[in-house]
């Protein structure tokens, strides 16, 4: 069975069936996304149960001519990397499904449709081989999120979805002019394995590292091109959240290690230095500018700003910790800032308020739900037994191998972590109840269901990250054994930026 | 050398241009209407000059035939009176004529400088191989074009039809 | 027999004709006319090259775009009843929602 | 590995998690699972101090936890002498104060909650002191914090307990900071993280550099330093003992337990643990030495005025720990654990004490209402009696034993600052014994000073907390015994106990000396009790008119030299101005934003001019189109 194609149109095709559903039964149109989800995510659990982890090649290959004039191919395949990503995304859209089931009451099938496209494009993402094919799906998984944050999102909906929108795509662009002088220089050929076997002169490595570079950047978002990311986020539904901290602005780190790093390996080299300053600036930023912020979902957002900069930070560190490090903290990243989201649409449901004012106590009232919230804020500053910490640790220590300033820097994002975790922590669940908040219902079985995997996830990767980990080994091994060791002539950001002068 | 092709060529030429002067000047739409009907049936004697045959009955058929007629009812159905009256041109014509002549004199240059070759050999022409060239290679657009024409029909139907609603809305408001 | 040339300019003519009275004319319906003089002008080019190359193509093509205007016209048409019925009023410079 | 091993972690950490979730239905007999694991720990810790005692030294892996490149981390055990007798210490107290709870917590809407954290915190603080690597003692490390900071915030409806709970752990993420980069060096180093292998390894960087930030240090000092930094944080010390006396706002019973017993002295366990690494550098153990004897002596000064009776206690722990700090600071860490062994005892005995008369109180904690408790409060009365002449360093008793060893290897050692810390540590000593008997004295003697609903309100507390209260009497009174020196008639039993592991530093002093020493400090404790048994019970009036004549002083004093507004004012509000005006409003929306939203706006002003040439006749669009034409067929003609 070609799975990687199943997994991609199958929610599609199935978004299609729900279309004709009667608008007026909106809990059938539940029944059968959920179904639908369920039976995507037990689809990709052979990706899991199948994987070879002893070879660093892709698997699951598909790999079938397309538009021939053109030499694009339609291939699929996964590798240690990204079949993490697929199973992370088939997870937290069955979330999504669940905990959209009162939130949505607008338009419910056309929202549902929304979703389940956006996973089929999604998964894409991670699969796709052939950077053409790469380009669409990145493509067209903006529509579906324009959608579902313009349509379902809260009052400013409309500024945050066209901000969003505009943001993603002159990155994109950028990356699409890149495409394309690869493809010229490349030898005609829209393969990624096959373009990774050249080796390309310094000064177009360089240009096209930062054509890349303006895509993903956006996408993960790295300091400066942040900015929409609060916004997106606190204007849309909570499960336009969940997809968007979970996984979308996983796909800008995915990029660099999938495109970046092996397709352009000295520059990546060169560029580890101001790549590194630039999430170092993104971890104490992202940190810093949470301690002000009064709206919960707005901080959670910046917070993922602060732990996206560890991500990156790891990823050029360009050493092994670093590296798996990084990919672990994206995988956590997406648990956690999902459940965070989660857990804020939960309470959300019942208050219809983000400000951090309106709460207070609340742990009072609904204990449960609060030690559940305890713990997934344990997991955002990176206690250990949590994934958070693992994660965390080893992007340090591949900073610290690497350039140690970088790793003393990054490493008070971690006092900063603690203090506006703790301070939003305090202010909503403890402190004198706040009396507007009487009578709110406890959580409920559906909502417990629907925290409890991402809180078991926490605790199995915080204890045994290497159930992760060993999946990463080998093609980690591979990736950094094509970056060069030795320390490039000079460095320095300046020079960098002069090489690329004419 | 004064031969009966050009002198043939010459009337329909000035013909055609003499009409269609007219038509684009006329008040009376009409009249406008009429007049470039009967250049149309200039252009077919063109054709035959050309050798194209099949296209100047079309020209015929088709053109003055059915698409003038049509230009003649929808004129009769607006209100016809108040344009007799009313002003043809808008407020800008003069510099719309220098536009066109200046495109007329930019073709006509690049007509004087253009070197076409004319093959001697004589291909194969007439009604027949258009016939079979049409139901042969060009099969499918063929089918296509009378898709087109049937949309079309459609289309107009739907558009010019009377929304029943409004028009009874309409004259209860007369 | 007649040089190439006087047809190219014939048709050139009628083309300019054409699009002198399109830009002109007020009535809406007398400008769709001007469009059928424009399109004979095209299509007197093809014919005409059709026969000096000895190439039926030309003719074909014609065919094809009297099908189209015939085509064209029947909407256009269509489109200007709903004009006249909604603005009761056929003239270009009265209809300016393009701006919006 | 022994079974009894991995039962000695698991034990309290399946009561957490079962108590956690049948608290609901267990209610108020939710005690009995926490208190049975508590005890099957305390087995497991004695029959692992009974196979030390018989040589045998555990090192053994339970599991691989992080792989990843050349870092391999696991979870495992390390069981000698060190961790054998902070196992008894963690086990025990353990056990009695959740026993003292049953008590104290009665009738507390969260009963379970709490046993459910206690049990936690005991799972934790063995984790840390079992593992046998770096990062399994940071795990304990961030996860004795954890349960601090939720015990701390036990009654979280309260603001202030809140507040104390999120400091505590704030402020000791400054110190895991550095102790996080001293784990990443020590990697760096040596390549892996498990103790043996480094500790093995560790001579062999003596006279390395390292460049952090553009500094160059010696490789030792600079590990050390950071490993440091860490315990600088968890036990209190300058300038990171802010959290503690806040962290009072927890139940007393944690306090004790956590804020006195256990967790603080992590950091003396971890500088003692990594003893082979601070003796490559005299640099560090001079900064040891140096940071203690400050800390003794401010904590100490700041005790001598406070009024709530916690905090007295709270500070003199700040100051007692700053004694094991300066043994370790020496190279006495054998005497810097025996202290911490016996501080334990008593200072558990104190804060249960506390406990006992803020129950009988009914929740007040201030000196100022209490006073004549001696009659109300005879089991209480009299074990804080033992307690505090424990503390003061009076003859025969277990704080006796340990304060005189540290303040005799501070003398003796050939550490540069050893003698200011000799003196720092006799004064200290001295004011130790005033303040611990000033507390006594304003508690138990004289009048009662409280309203008279408080006085029919007191009472002896039950069985199930007077019962620890004379347990850790006995430890108060007999844990110093193990450690009697030789010129007592005893065999300095601890010392050749913990020699295998911490080395054994001799203090080569003629008799004479070491009891001319012994003799001053016995002194010094001795006229601390006498000046406050005259200030608060000859002469009570006299305290009053003292503070009028040293008012700035005693301005100072209470307000903790004004430490905690300096950080407030230096680093707390900047970072909220920071992140509010700098970063929120102007960085982000002003600079960004301007330029995300600018270039759009730009756009935008552009096309509103552009647009007045769209006039929305057809005609005019027609006539632009056919001038490009003409253009472009000129344009044609002339290329």
């Amino acid at each position: 069975m070609p799975i990687l194609s199943v997994l991609i149109f199958f929610p599609m095709l199935a978004a299609l069936l729900v279309l004709p559903l009667d608008k007026d039964r909106p809990e059938r149109i539940k029944a059968v996304a959920l179904a639908v989800a369920v039976s995507e995510f037990l689809l990709s659990l052979p990706l899991w149960s199948s994987f070879d982890k002893t070879t660093h090649l892709m698997q699951f290959v598909e790999r079938h001519r397309w538009i021939e004039p053109w030499n694009v191919q339609y291939a699929l395949g996964v590798d240690g990397i990204s079949v993490l990503f697929v199973l992370l995304t088939t997870l937290l859209t069955v979330l999504c499904v669940l905990v959209s089931w009162r939130s949505v009451t607008e338009k419910p099938k056309e929202f549902f449709v929304a979703l389940l496209f956006l996973e089929g494009t999604i998964v894409g993402v991670f699969c796709a081989l052939d950077l053409f094919l790469f380009y669409i799906f990145w493509e067209a998984m903006l529509i579906p999120m324009f959608l579902i944050i313009g349509v379902w999102g809260g009052p400013r909906r409309l500024y945050a979805t066209v901000k969003f929108f505009l943001y993603t795509l002159v990155g994109s662009l950028l990356m699409l002019v890149g495409i394309i002088v690869l493809y010229r220089a490349g030898g005609n050929t829209f393969d990624i394995l096959a373009l990774a076997e050249n080796q390309y002169p310094i000064r177009l490595q360089l240009v096209l590292f930062w054509a890349f570079f303006a895509a993903f950047a956006v996408k993960v978002p790295m300091w400066p091109v942040h900015t929409w990311l609060p916004d997106a986020h606190t204007e849309a539904p909570t499960a336009g959240s969940v997809i968007l901290a979970g996984i979308l602005i996983k796909m800008g780190a995915y990029g660099f290690l999938r495109f970046s790093m092996p397709l352009f390996p000295n520059a990546t080299r060169m560029m580890m230095e101001p790549m590194m300053i630039l999430s170092i600036i993104g971890i104490i930023y992202g940190g810093l500018i949470c301690i002000s912020q009064s709206d919960i979902k707005r901080l959670i957002a910046y917070s993922s700003v602060s732990h996206m900069g560890f991500v990156t930070l790891g990823l050029f560190s360009l050493n092994t910790q670093g590296v798996e490090g990084g990919i672990l903290q994206m995988i956590n990243h997406g648990i956690v800032t999902g459940a965070l989201f989660l857990a804020i649409g939960i309470v959300y449901e019942r208050t219809h308020s983000r400000a951090i004012a309106d709460y207070g106590g609340l742990a009072s009232v609904m204990p449960v739900f609060a030690g559940f919230f305890m713990l997934f804020t344990l997991a955002a500053i990176g206690l250990p037994g949590t994934n958070g910490f693992v994660g965390e640790f080893l992007v340090l220590l591949g900073a610290f191998s690497s350039r140690s300033w970088a790793a003393v820097f990054a490493a008070t994002g971690l006092i900063i972590g603690a203090w506006y975790m703790l301070w939003l922590y305090q202010r909503v669940f403890f402190n004198p109840p706040n009396p507007g908040l009487q009578g709110i219902a406890a959580i409920n079985g559906r909502e417990i269901v629907v925290l409890v995997p991402l809180a078991a996830l926490i605790l199995v990767i915080g204890f045994v990250p290497n159930l992760l980990l060993d999946y990463m080994h080998v093609s980690v091994a591979h990736l950094l054994a094509r970056i060069p060791q030795a320390e490039p002539a000079a460095t320095g950001p300046l020079h960098a930026l002069a090489a690329l002068l004419p | 050398m004064l031969t009966l092709p050009k002198i043939l060529f010459a009337y329909f030429a000035v013909m055609i241009l003499g009409l269609a002067g007219a038509a684009v000047t006329r008040r009376n739409p009409v009249h406008a209407v009429l007049l470039v009907l009967a250049m149309f049936l200039h252009m077919a004697g063109i054709y035959l000059t050309l050798g194209a045959e099949f296209l100047a009955a079309v020209q015929m058929i088709v053109y003055a035939g059915a698409i003038l007629v049509l230009y003649l009812f929808v004129v009769f159905l607006v209100d016809l009176r108040r344009e007799v009256q009313s002003e043809r041109f808008v407020d800008w014509h003069s510099n719309s004529f220098l536009v066109a002549l200046l495109l007329f004199l930019a073709l006509a240059y690049g007509v004087g400088r253009a070197q076409v070759e004319v093959p001697d050999a004589t291909a194969p022409a007439g009604v027949l191989h258009l016939g079979v060239e049409l139901f042969t290679t060009y099969l499918l657009p063929f089918e296509i074009a009378g898709i087109v024409l049937l949309v079309a029909v459609v289309g107009g139907m739907a558009l010019a039809r009377r929304d029943r609603a409004a028009t009874t809305a309409e004259e209860e408001v007369r | 027999m007649v040089p190439l040339s006087w047809y190219l300019l014939l048709a050139a003519a009628l083309f300019a004709i054409g699009l002198y009275g399109f830009l002109t004319r007020r009535n809406m319906i007398v400008m769709f006319l001007c469009i059928e003089l424009m399109l004979n002008g095209a299509n007197l080019n093809l014919v005409a090259l059709s026969h000096y190359l000895q190439d039926l193509r030309g003719q074909i093509f014609t065919f094809f775009v009297i099908a189209v205007a015939a085509a064209e016209a029947a909407i256009g048409l269509g489109i200007m009843l709903a004009l006249f019925r909604n603005r009761r009023s056929v003239y270009s410079d009265s209809i300016t929602s393009l701006k919006e | 590995m022994p079974l009894y091993l991995v039962l000695l972690p698991l034990a309290p950490l399946l009561s957490f998690l079962l108590t956690l979730l049948s608290g609901k239905w267990m209610g108020s007999r939710a005690h009995r699972l926490p208190i049975l694991a508590a005890s099957i720990s305390l087995g497991c810790a004695l029959a692992a101090g009974w196979d030390v005692a018989h040589g045998v030294v555990t090192d053994a892996d339970f599991y691989t936890w992080i792989t990843a490149g050349d870092l391999q981390v696991s979870f495992g055990f390390l069981v000698d002498q060190l961790t054998a007798a902070m196992l008894i210490v963690v086990t025990s107290i353990s056990l009695l104060v959740h026993i003292y709870s049953v008590g104290y917590m009665q009738g507390d809407p969260s009963y379970p909650r709490f046993f459910a954290y206690l049990s936690l915190f005991t799972f934790s603080m063995l984790m840390l002191v079992l593992g046998n690597n770096f990062l399994q003692l940071f795990f304990g490390w961030e996860a004795v914090g954890l349960s601090s900071y939720l015990l701390i915030g036990f009654w979280h409806q309260k603001k202030s307990a809140a507040d104390a709970g999120k400091k505590a752990f704030i402020v000791n993420r400054f110190g895991d900071f550095g102790l996080s980069l001293g784990i990443m060096l020590v990697f760096v180093t040596f390549g892996t993280l498990h103790y043996q292998e480094v500790f093995q390894a560790a001579p062999g960087i003596v006279g390395q550099q390292f460049t952090l930030l553009g500094l160059t240090f010696e490789l030792p000092t600079l590990i050390a330093l950071l490993l440091f930094c860490g315990a600088v944080g968890k036990s209190a010390m300058i300038p990171l003992h802010v959290w503690l006396p806040d962290a009072m706002e927890g139940p007393t019973p944690v306090s004790a337990l956590i804020h006195a017993a256990t967790m603080v002295t992590a950091g003396v366990f971890l500088v003692a643990r990594c003893n082979p690494l601070f003796e490559l550098s005299s640099v560090a153990l001079n900064v040891i030495t140096v940071v203690g004897a400050v800390t003794c002596l401010f904590a100490a000064t700041i005790a001598l005025v406070q009024t709530d009776i916690k905090r007295v206690v709270a500070y003199s722990t700040v100051s007692q720990l700053s004694y094991m700090f300066v043994a370790c600071g020496v190279g006495a860490y054998s005497a810097g654990i025996f202290h911490l062994f016996t501080h334990a005892y008593f200072k558990a005995l104190l804060f249960l004490g506390c406990g006992s008369v803020i129950h009988a109180m009914g929740g007040e904690q201030d000196v100022r209402s209490m006073g004549g408790l001696k009659k109300y409060l005879p089991i209480t009365y009299w074990t804080f009696l033992l307690a505090s002449l424990s503390i003061s360093g009076a003859p025969g008793l277990a704080g006796f034993f340990s304060k005189d060893e540290i303040l005799l290897m501070a003398y003796t050692t050939n550490i540069g600052s050893g003698r200011f810390a000799w003196f720092i540590g006799l004064v200290v000593a001295f004011i130790t014994a005033f303040y611990s008997f000033r507390l006594f004295f304003l508690t138990f003697h004289g009048r009662f000073r409280g309203s008279t609903e408080q006085r029919d309100h007191l009472h002896e507390s039950p069985p199930v907390m007077t019962v620890p209260l004379i347990l850790l009497a006995v430890g108060a009174v007999t844990a110093g015994w193990l450690g009697s020196p030789e010129i007592l008639g005893g065999h300095s039993m601890w010392d050749h106990f913990m020699a295998p592991v911490l080395g054994r530093a001799e203090a080569h002093v003629p008799h004479f000396t070491e009891w001319l020493l012994m003799g001053i400090s016995v002194f010094a404790g001795l006229s601390g009790i006498w000046l406050a048994y005259h200030l608060y019970v000859r002469r009570p009036e006299l305290p009053g008119q003292l503070r009028e004549s040293f008012s700035e002083t005693y301005r100072w004093l209470v307000n903790k030299y004004y430490v905690d507004e300096f950080y407030v004012a230096v680093l707390v509000q900047p970072a909220i101005n920071c992140s509010r005006y700098v970063l929120s409003a102007f960085a982000d929306a002003t600079l960004i934003e301007g330029v995300v939203n600018g270039v759009p706006r730009l756009i935008g002003r552009a096309s509103g001019r552009l647009r007045r040439l769209q006039s929305g006749h057809v005609q005019h669009y027609l006539a632009a189109m056919a001038s490009g034409a003409v253009g472009l067929l000129v344009w044609l003609y002339l290329v």
